[in-house]
């Protein structure tokens, strides 16, 4: 398993370089089965650092959501390296952030952590309550729990989250060093959810969409955790033009989650953080997945895997399938 | 007046009834009076021509008077007549970018015969264009520089007389043609109607001095592969494909091809396959230039690396030692800034016709080959004698000869439903020929309708006649031959005399059968190169066929000759000088106007991705380096010379970052809202 | 003001009893708990410890339409709420209720809104006390408590099987004899007020918050912030959930030609929200936008209105996908040592 | 006119080629039904697929794209990448609900004026099938 002695020594060689600013990696949660993302700038916060199933968050997400600062006059801007922790599925968003040209590739230090699974809190919600446990450990295909000294062993399928049970990239795509020992894939991916969501008929998919959607109070959290999210001004949010309102009716809901999962086809790497964080349990990821699978399909393309890949709706090929069009 | 305009719009929509095209369904009283309650609507009015002089009028007047800043006309489609109105608004004063209209003719009259019907949806045309109009911003023209150059393809006689009129203009032409001697279709014809000028005493005159005009460079043998860039400002590479004979040294003695090993064993492209030549030759005795080419498919040594026992027989034979099969194909960069497309035709394909018995029997040839058996630089030195053998003695004059109209042309059933125009005058010339060299044939020629619709083309046809040649209303549904035994050449012509009703089964031991004309085989490589598209009958399409005969979708491309439809020579001739007038034109007044509706992107909403740069087929954008408030970040940039207006990029960009002037977001959103709207 | 009481099972019939208000009860759409108007008794749920989303989207609706105008035209056809309708808010929490209060003072300062206080005005709250407070509340340290009567028309307790009402308005009278409660004794209100205590001891967060209002504007360059605002999405979900912020934005929405002027909630976690025409932004990174919601609730507002403008519902808490918590701030900001604050 | 549901098709023409065509209809008198109301842009690649989305908010009952045929497009490539996006798009909207024959995409040429006028009836008929769009149409009842 890892070795958190090693694992921060790591960090605080990082972190003490001098061309190094932060580093962002997770630190125990006070709340619940989540853990917290720490930013840690001086090598005395690295002993906070841990990994284990409750490191859900995607520290991918804070290299492009740190706002680049006005440089006061006769000063130069910070240029200094930003070093990240990341999972297997956290590193294809870095893959999809140097396609697009969002940061250099020499501005970041990956630190890649290969791992087996992490909690999803709203079944281990559903299982424990609202409590914090003490330990939660990954034992073999076992899930350990030790909650005020007593412990639980738990299936993966009960308590880990949807995505890693078909995790297709436990390993980290890129990464300047590897934390620990590569895992071996143990998911497997076939899209069965979105095969079985079309059976619906439409009229049954849009009850099921008008149901959620009407839940939403556009709060754009999913926006904001997305990694691959960091215009500089959404387009949900402009005024001029004024696409979608900021009025939360069916409509306007209904055309920000529809356009959301347009601007990641091609573009959503399946961290399912959207999911994870929507204060009104929206099934997000039915979308993006939905999109992932016909992307595969149709354009044999898969984002944030290739760091050479053309963005998907940037290029396109002549014989692409047009079977809708008279 | 020009600094407030854009704060309060005022709006003069104008409704024109078009004569009676749009007043006749549309109710335009009504549509006026819908309009002037939108708002922002100033002045509402409606006039029989809007396009016409007193229409015009009407607007600048109001603008002036009025001080509008926005204009509407509801008319035809604004690929008809936007440019009128947009000077008409340069006239008065107001920017002509604050013009927008709404067809209400091709798309609502014309389409739509119920009243009611077509006079709501004219209002909400109307509406959704007040609704743009709003937001429409002023743009200026920029002008580009023209390179004082003109690139024509294509050496025919379409070719040739554009490029001699702009070289007599005093600017540099390079005229590139792909077989190896200029002259095209026409040098292969004998005489020509309907003066029976000869073909060749016309055209090599023209041919020569196409050769050697100080402003023309001519590149023969030679074919385009690339072009970039946009009007006025165009780069082209030019193959030029290795003769494997130098250029210079090479006398056009014509030695070599006397002793060629395959002499008088190839079949001449240019006799239509009837003549033959050597592996080295010359297409025709009076080709520009005089140059020899080897054909590398067919030369021995090239195809198969060992010509005869002693090696090839022309080096030995040629003084300056001009042959050299090391020659490579040469690349040329030119840059020029207009272009004319003169790239010909193709005669139809008889393969395309196998009822008329044309591949099986030597008696039954086409109109061109037709020309080649009669024209004095022929295989048969203009004596109309078939069925020679190989050495070119024996052989016999026709008795009967039948001229077949309409073959390939105003036929569905091979895809050529068009007229191809030259069909009628080319058999009666050809019909007059035989009647010169043959007195006593029997000349009978199959009709569906004579078109002898030009000068002088009646009159020929009348002398024609008169000379003995019988016209019979038919077309033949099938030509065979009469009998199989040798030396008996009669062919039997099914069909059916219309005028009588009658069927007959005529026969002939000559059939010339009058092909028409269709686009080239190659014509996909050219439209791929110009971007240019096709019309029905899959000749390039004009701009329109009225207005804009020789112009191009593509600013500064133009069109000439039967590339654009078939057409007979004096019309090609005429095209020719109209295309060259339309490139003198950009090229002498030095500046050409570019897009005004290109892109623009504001800097601080772009993130730098790069979408947009891969996206532009132009290659029209590129990240630059931006300073925003102290950090250096990547900001796309638009060449707004190299720049369409397509908007390809605004669709790509996630965040709207960059859009196309006059079809911004901004300003389609709004028409949508409107015409979303069920009325 | 009277004591009641009526059967749990009865719950259902008491709501449909309530004819002539319009009711609202905490329903679960998902496992996602919301005040929606009652349209089938049985949905409705008193288990869950709090809603997810405050019930202070009834009287401070998530969009609202200030009025309707034509472009063009000069009238404007205003959608004032109808005061003298008759609303009620069945199981709100105490804490919803107090943020009500606090919230008044912002809708009733410089200028009386009336949207807002029509709402207030034509709804009775029908609190229900809190038996165990869930794990990051911390109502007590706020003034509240589990059975707080602050803002509130009457209070229910859960004593069992069966629920003790105790009216506190007339309001609260006029809902107890419309939903036709049965008398209740003294033994009723001495278990409620037993529950209550324990209920107390169960809160298991508190703070102190003596001397934050008066010590954050010294903090203003304090690089405390960025230990919390380094991690934080700048989501707006603590902002949306809040039931005491009541920050909105107004924008027009036009179809063709008919438009209204309508308000809706804003957060000032969102760059959007303090950003210039001209582009800059006095906000411009996520340290100034969270030092900012917590110094308006726990220095600018009492600054105007003497009360902290939280209740400690524990939401911000719950909510946060990174886990920043409101109480660790505050301790934060207790040990640092500010500088001179600079006076405006 | 019995009250039969009459489809608003909102209409994204490329201005070389589907806009032309639809001109040549109209010069050539091809009548065609008026459920279809235009747009003007310049090449199909314009389109952006949330032009209709917002136009299913706005009221439309279904959207259609025509540009030029592939390898056609006055502007080389910007037909490709409208195909690429329409073909996203209509998954999407699809698996949102909306009725597959709302959304709809042709190649037009300059010279189809009479495929433009089949075009628009098969579309026009599509979208009747598929009745008026409610989904998430903006009403302005709660306004």
């Amino acid at each position: 398993m890892v070795d958190l002695k090693e694992l921060q020594d790591k960090a605080k060689e990082v972190i003490s370089r001098d061309d190094v600013r932060r580093l962002i990696g997770w630190q125990r949660g006070t709340y619940g089965f989540e853990s917290a993302p720490i930013v840690v700038t001086d090598a005395s916060d690295a002993d906070k650092l841990i990994f284990d199933p409750t490191c859900v968050q995607n520290p991918a997400s804070f290299i492009t959501l740190e706002e680049k600062r006005p440089v006061p006059r006769g000063q130069e801007p910070d240029t200094r390296k930003v070093a990240v922790m990341v999972k297997g599925c956290d590193s294809r968003a870095i893959v999809q952030q140097l396609v697009e040209k969002a940061y250099p590739r020499e501005n970041v230090i990956v630190m890649g952590m290969p791992c087996r699974g992490v909690i999803d809190r709203r079944k281990a919600a559903a299982l424990f309550g609202d409590v914090t446990p003490d330990e939660v450990k990954l034992d073999g295909d076992k899930v350990v729990v030790s909650l005020n000294s007593e412990t639980k062993e738990l299936a993966r399928g009960d308590i880990l989250a949807d995505k890693c049970m078909r995790c297709r990239y436990p390993n980290p795509l890129v990464s300047d060093e590897l934390m620990t020992e590569e895992v071996e894939k143990w998911g497997a991916d076939e899209f069965a959810d979105v095969d079985e969501f079309e059976k619906m008929s439409p009229a049954d998919k849009w009850k099921f969409w008008e149901e959620q959607f009407s839940k939403c109070i556009r709060c754009y959290s999913c926006r904001n955790v997305c990694p691959m999210c960091y215009c500089v001004e959404c387009v949900v949010a402009k005024l001029k033009p004024q696409w979608t309102r900021r009025s939360t009716d069916i409509s306007e809901n209904a055309a920000y989650h529809v356009q959301r999962a347009w601007h990641l086809s091609g573009r959503c790497i399946e961290c399912m953080e959207c999911q994870r964080v929507c204060p009104v349990d929206i099934p997000i990821m039915t979308l993006n997945r939905k999109m992932t699978r016909d992307v595969k399909e149709m354009f044999d393309y898969e984002p944030g895997v290739d760091v050479e890949a053309e963005p998907l709706l940037a290029c396109y090929n002549p014989q692409d399938p047009e079977d809708y069009i008279m | 007046m020009e600094e407030n305009l854009n704060y309060k719009p005022k709006i003069g929509v104008y409704v024109c009834h078009c004569g009676i095209n749009i007043g006749s369904v549309v109710d335009v009283p009504a549509v006026v009076e819908f309009a002037s309650k939108l708002p922002g609507v100033a002045v509402s009015r409606e006039y029989t021509y809007m396009c016409s002089d007193p229409g015009q009028n009407l607007i600048k007047e109001d603008i002036k008077n009025e001080n509008l800043n926005r204009v509407i006309v509801a008319s035809c489609s604004p690929r008809m007549h936007e440019p009128t109105f947009r000077k008409t608004l340069k006239e008065a004063g107001l920017n002509p970018y604050f013009l927008e209209m709404a067809n209400i003719r091709e798309q609502v009259s014309w389409v739509h015969p119920d009243r009611d019907e077509a006079t709501a949806k004219a209002s909400k045309l109307i509406e959704a264009a007040v609704a743009k109009a709003l937001l429409l911003e002023a743009l200026e023209e920029k002008e580009v520089d023209v390179i004082p150059s003109c690139l024509v393809i294509g050496a025919g006689i379409a070719g040739i007389q554009a490029s001699l009129d702009i070289a007599d203009a005093g600017f540099k032409v390079y005229l590139v043609e792909k077989t190896p001697s200029v002259g095209g279709h026409m040098a292969q014809l004998d005489k020509t109607f309907p003066t029976l000028d000869c073909s060749a005493c016309i055209l090599t005159p023209k041919m020569v001095d196409v050769a050697n005009h100080p402003n023309i460079e001519l590149m023969t043998y030679s074919q385009l592969e690339e072009i970039s860039g946009y009007v006025g400002n165009f780069k082209a590479k030019i193959r030029k494909k290795a003769r494997y004979v130098d250029f210079h040294k090479c006398t056009g003695c014509g030695v070599c091809a006397e002793n060629c090993r395959l002499a008088g064993r190839v079949p001449n492209e240019f006799d239509e396959l009837i003549g033959m030549r050597g592996a080295i030759y010359l297409p025709f005795p009076q080709a520009v230039p005089a140059k020899y080419t080897i054909d590398p498919k067919r030369c021995l040594q090239l195809s198969k690396g060992k010509c005869g026992k002693e090696g090839p027989a022309c080096v030995a034979v040629c003084g300056p030692g001009a042959v050299n099969f090391e020659q490579e194909d040469e690349m040329v960069e030119i840059e020029i800034g207009t272009v004319i497309v003169a790239s010909g035709y193709d005669v139809f394909p008889m393969e395309k016709k196998p009822e008329y018995g044309w591949k099986e029997n030597e008696n039954v040839l086409t109109g061109l080959e037709f020309e080649r058996l009669v024209s004095a630089s022929g295989p048969t030195g203009g004596k109309p004698i078939l069925g020679r053998d190989k050495k070119g003695e024996g052989g016999y004059e026709p008795k009967k000869v039948a001229f077949i109209h309409c073959v390939g042309s105003r036929d569905k059933s091979v895809g050529n439903e068009y007229c191809s125009r030259v069909c009628c005058m080319y058999l009666a010339k050809q019909a007059h020929l035989i009647r010169d060299k043959l007195p006593d044939a029997e000349i009978n020629v199959f009709y569906m309708d004579v078109r002898a619709f030009g000068k002088g083309f009646e009159e020929f046809y009348d002398r024609v006649r008169r000379e003995g040649v019988r016209y019979v209303r038919g077309n033949p549904s099938e030509i065979y031959k009469k009998s199989g035994e040798e030396g008996d050449h009669t062919m039997v012509i099914k069909v059916e005399d219309t005028l009588t009703s009658t069927p007959l089964e005529y026969e002939a031991d000559l059939v010339v059968l009058g092909v028409g004309l269709e686009p080239r085989k190659d014509i996909r490589e050219i439209i791929d190169l110009f971007k240019l598209s096709q019309s029905t009958d899959g000749f390039f399409l004009e701009a329109h066929p009225k207005l804009r005969p020789v112009d191009t979708a593509s600013d500064g491309v133009f069109l000439a000759g039967c590339c654009q439809g078939p057409k007979d020579i004096p019309d090609t001739v005429a095209q020719a000088k109209g295309a060259a007038s339309s490139a003198l034109i950009l090229m002498a007044y030095g500046k050409v106007k570019v897009e005004a509706q290109v892109s623009v992107v504001s800097p601080d909403e772009c993130r730098g991705c790069g979408f947009c740069v891969e996206v532009c087929p132009f290659g029209a954008i590129e990240l630059v380096d931006e300073n925003r408030m102290g950090n250096i970040v990547k900001v796309a940039f638009v060449n707004e010379a190299l720049c369409k207006g397509c908007g390809s990029c605004a669709a790509a960009c996630l965040s709207g970052a960059i859009q196309p002037r006059s079809f911004k977001d901004e300003q389609i959103l709004p028409q949508i809202a409107v015409l979303g709207v069920r009325p | 003001m009277g004591d009641y009481k009526f059967a749990k099972d009865k719950l259902a019939e008491v709501l449909s009893s309530l004819g002539d208000y319009q009711v609202f009860a905490p329903t679960p759409a998902g496992d996602v708990v919301r005040f929606l108007e009652v349209k089938d008794p049985a949905a409705v749920t008193l288990e869950s410890a709090n809603s997810t989303v405050p019930p202070k989207e009834l009287m401070f609706p998530e969009t609202e339409t200030l009025f309707k105008y034509r472009l063009g035209d000069t009238g404007l056809d205003p959608s004032v709420p109808d005061a003298s309708a008759r609303r009620l808010v069945f199981g709100i929490r105490p804490c919803d209720a107090m943020a009500y209060t606090i919230v008044d003072n912002l809708f009733s300062w410089d200028f009386t809104d009336p949207y807002y206080l029509n709402r207030r005005e034509n709804t009775t709250l029908v609190g229900f006390a809190c038996g165990d407070p869930c794990a990051n509340c911390f109502c007590p340290s706020m003034g509240g408590a589990p059975a707080s009567e602050k803002g509130l028309d009457a209070l229910m307790f859960d004593l069992g099987d069966t629920f003790y009402v105790k009216t506190l308005t007339d309001k609260g009278d006029a809902f107890a004899k419309a939903a036709g409660l049965d008398a209740a004794g003294d033994a009723e209100s001495k278990a409620a007020e037993k529950q209550a205590e324990e209920a107390l001891g169960k809160v298991k967060r508190s703070i102190d918050t003596a001397g934050i209002p008066e010590k954050l504007p010294s903090l203003y360059d304090h690089p405390f912030w960025e230990q919390f605002s380094d991690r934080c999405l700048s989501c707006g979900i603590c902002t949306f959930l809040c039931p005491t912020c009541h920050c909105f934005d107004i924008q027009d929405e036009a179809e063709a030609f008919n438009a209204r002027r309508a308000r809706m909630w804003d957060t000032c976690m969102f760059a959007e929200y303090t950003v210039h025409t001209s582009g800059h932004n006095p906000r411009p990174t996520r340290k100034e936008r969270t030092r900012n919601r917590i110094s308006h609730k726990y220095s600018y507002f009492p600054e105007k209105f003497d009360v902290i403008a939280c209740v400690g519902c524990g939401r911000c808490i719950n909510n946060c996908p990174v886990n920043i918590d409101l109480l660790d701030i505050l301790e934060k900001s207790k040990q640092a040592e500010g500088k001179e604050a600079k006076t405006a | 006119m019995s009250e039969e549901f009459e489809p608003n098709i909102v209409a994204f023409l490329c201005n070389w080629c589907s806009y032309a065509g639809a001109d040549l209809a109209g010069t050539s008198r091809t009548q065609y039904l008026p459920n279809i109301k235009i747009i003007r842009v310049m090449c199909s690649g314009r389109v952006n697929p949330l032009f209709l989305l917002n136009a299913l908010q706005q009221g439309a009952d279904g959207v259609l794209i025509s540009g030029c045929h592939p390898g056609d497009c006055h502007y080389l490539e910007g037909n490709f990448y409208a195909r690429r996006r329409f073909m996203l798009m209509h998954k999407l909207l699809e698996h949102v609900g909306v009725d597959p024959g709302r959304v709809n995409m042709s190649w037009v040429s300059a010279s189809e004026g009479v495929k433009f006028k089949d075009v628009i009836e098969e579309v026009v008929t599509s979208v009747k099938e598929a009745g008026p769009m409610d989904q998430f149409r903006r009403r302005q009842l709660n306004w």
